[in-house]
């Protein structure tokens, strides 16, 4: 059960297939597997559906755009409400090239887990009486609303870490963990981007954010520093 | 990062179509007088980030960010930690006892109910505390984050916004005609005019900003407002 | 949000009322609040509700059977398949004294994680097809059945940690996390008992396992060895 | 805790009622050569926590416990640790790269399919793979721990039982009378008489026990068993 290790991102992403849904880890500048990203641009898949908390706030998801591989993307934050800068994302959705999928935070997470954990939804208030309830199925229990949420689950998964180790132990730095662990358990393929990979036992089993059976592919990287200025 | 509330005077706003008001920075520091010490809380993007400069520390409040962190003190003013971020992707400083967990508990956190109170913007805010604050028609598309999860799960919502939009057009409203984030979830509204509680019977006004008289707030507000209780001046 | 510092268990529990539903943390001997459990017997409460992974299994819970204060037990593991010794909750449930519902392990985690976060429940294939799923809804959905399973709380959560800060931060040791993490979201009064009582920021940000702003109480206690041997 | 394999033919054993057949040890041996190397494997209580001794640590088998491990090796010879122990309440030993996690971690692992397999015992077996292993009527109250969330959540379920009762009643049975754990979920059984695959005709037997027939394997099983294909005897 040993991860894969790669030499390059190019090389860990290179078998990605056109049309395939790619989980992306990270929260803004946190835990964002920026180099993978970088190597899908190059790599020239298309017809991709991304599924990210965000797009188009420093992170360089929205660079997938410049070529117009995203056919979709799953996200809770992607259109800003003010703001003079427009993310390529937004230009592609408003002219109708590119699939938005708004979906609260909490809920997101929510569906991601389900589908790595194997459940078949949960039932949550939020978005009850709002946009997001329409053509969802609303269950009366005992006198209160439920929203039924289904799963979610992604071909690929792209994430990044700050250490791995060769069985494909993931250890997050502060607020870098974020989306990753979740997306680690509900995606066919799980690549993980890391500042250093390590022996087996250097990271503390306590430290351990994502157990290795999760992880099928690694790469060592320098993080590639993203940030949003709003 | 903490504010002069000495020097906040200057900061009250005219324009030609909206009423003299509070700057920004004054609601903040409003909202911020309606965190009880102890509280954990949760701020939105925007104005609400701006409240974090106004808490005392003695006060030993706590921010929760959606991202993962409990136990932020304010932004930070320190070299930027790309993985040290609020969710509003401002680097943050962390107190003693903060604690870090991915998204998956951070929700579970904010939607169980364990978040004393949320500070959001808002678009517009309804007789009955409708939220809405994520999607502007106009626009399309939309940006929901965190919002409606923390609508729904904080135990007490601080709206955070300007009395009118830009155009002089009450926010506070009957009905909202933008996409509403929740229904009846609004506790209460601080704009740059008014402090105004929403009760079982409608909205409430408790204050007003310096200079700004109870008719005025009702003349710039779109609901029915209940102005009998007792209405003090703001005191920034 | 200090937690308040205790220094007895038996101060800690004194205001547990008779019917309280108590979640009781740990697993066989791991991360098993015994001290509390030990208190709550010399409390003598009645009527109670238990919520935990085990009964009669070395741990001291089934000592709480003594003086009948277990009106119901809520578990997966509570009678044994084979052997001579008896508890004395399973002589009680045989004698139709105290109620059982017995629950599959993974559906007790997640209807007690949906009790603390917030969500009205989770649809699971466990239990499809078994007596479990008497009286319980299920819904088709896509082609595919799911058992819907709700959301499960306490009025008093009772949790065994290694240390635990001032602000209520505890650290756990190993596997002694399994189900105190969740089980501290879910209660409305959570009572942690800690080896060791640290000052905030002694326990590192990473190594939190329950965040402070869950536990309500703490008190230090050596912790009391339990041990199953089958 | 390693068994000796040159000195297992000792431990086939006899009964008044039931064939003379291999030991508990036999079968978590044979159980374990199920095992493919590197996989990740959850051992249920009882017999099956036997399989730990008879995998070679060449070939990286990891086992994950319930309670929140992944990556111990086996049963502890070592002093009682009270927060280190299997599902069990055994105390285990850890390899290089254990983690630990929490309950609803370690369920969403199980359930979510991604444990490579399962090794539980067994009270009946169906012939369509329906499993009933945690409810004996005759006691009633039961005890199910994780077991339906494994013969749900692991990709391959190995069961590893008696192939009769003390009484000498079939375990291996068209349609189980006991409670059932989970439909259609089983896809072998390791008994101390035969190795049986569950496939979608039906049970097909791979293995008899050294010295046991195929036709005495069909004697002792109570469902129809399909002989035809290639039947080895153990390598044990």
């Amino acid at each position: 059960m040993n991860a894969e290790v790669f030499f390059t991102p190019d090389a860990a992403v290179a078998d990605i297939e056109d049309g395939s849904t790619i989980l992306v880890g990270g929260f803004v500048s946190a835990g964002t597997p920026s180099n993978l990203i970088l190597a899908l641009k190059r790599s020239g898949q298309t017809n991709l559906t991304a599924v990210a908390n965000n797009i188009g706030l420093g992170d360089l998801l929205d660079e997938l755009c410049e070529d117009r591989q995203l056919s979709k993307v799953i996200a809770t934050f992607a259109i800003r409400a003010s703001g003079t800068r427009s993310s390529r994302f937004e230009a592609q959705y408003r002219a109708g090239e590119a699939e938005l999928e708004l979906v609260p935070q909490g809920t997101l997470i929510e569906r991601l887990r389900a589908g790595g954990a194997g459940l078949g939804g949960v039932l949550t208030r939020t978005g009850l009486g709002t946009m997001m309830a329409e053509g969802k199925q609303v269950l009366e229990l005992d006198g209160e609303s439920w929203l039924l949420e289904r799963p979610l689950r992604g071909d690929v998964a792209l994430l990044k870490a700050w250490r791995g180790d060769r069985q494909g132990n993931l250890q997050y730095r502060q607020a870098g963990l974020n989306f990753n662990p979740v997306m680690a358990t509900a995606a066919d393929l799980v690549i993980a981007e890391v500042e250093e990979i390590v022996e087996a036992g250097e990271i503390p089993p306590d430290g351990v954010g994502t157990p290795g059976l999760y992880v099928d592919r690694l790469v060592q990287c320098e993080p590639i520093p993203v940030r949003w200025d709003g | 990062m903490r504010a002069d509330p000495g020097a906040l005077g200057r900061l009250i706003v005219a324009s030609s179509t909206a009423p003299v008001s509070l700057s920004r920075e004054l609601i903040a520091l409003r909202a911020a007088r309606e965190l009880a010490p102890g509280s954990v809380v949760n701020l939105g993007i925007g104005l609400p980030t701006l409240v974090a400069g106004f808490v005392e520390a003695a006060d030993g409040i706590r921010f929760q960010a959606e991202n993962g962190i409990l136990g932020y003190s304010g932004i930070s003013d320190s070299d930027f930690d790309a993985d040290l971020i609020n969710a509003g992707g401002q680097p943050v400083d962390l107190l003693a006892g903060a604690s870090f967990f991915d998204t998956a508990d951070s929700f579970a956190m904010i939607r169980g109910g364990h978040i004393d109170a949320a500070v959001l913007g808002g678009l517009q805010v309804s007789a009955r505390g409708d939220l809405a604050n994520w999607y502007v028609p106009a626009r399309g598309g939309g940006s929901v984050g965190g919002a409606m999860d923390l609508a729904v799960g904080a135990r007490t919502l601080i709206i955070a916004m300007a009395h009118v939009t830009r155009e002089g057009e009450p926010r506070i409203v009957e009905v909202c005609d933008y996409p509403l984030t929740a229904e009846r979830c609004v506790d209460v509204i601080v704009t740059d005019l008014a402090v105004i509680d929403v009760t079982a019977r409608g909205l409430s006004l408790r204050e007003t900003a310096p200079g700004v008289s109870v008719e005025e707030v009702g003349a710039w507000t779109g609901a029915a407002l209940d102005t009998s209780g007792p209405v003090r001046e703001m005191s920034l």
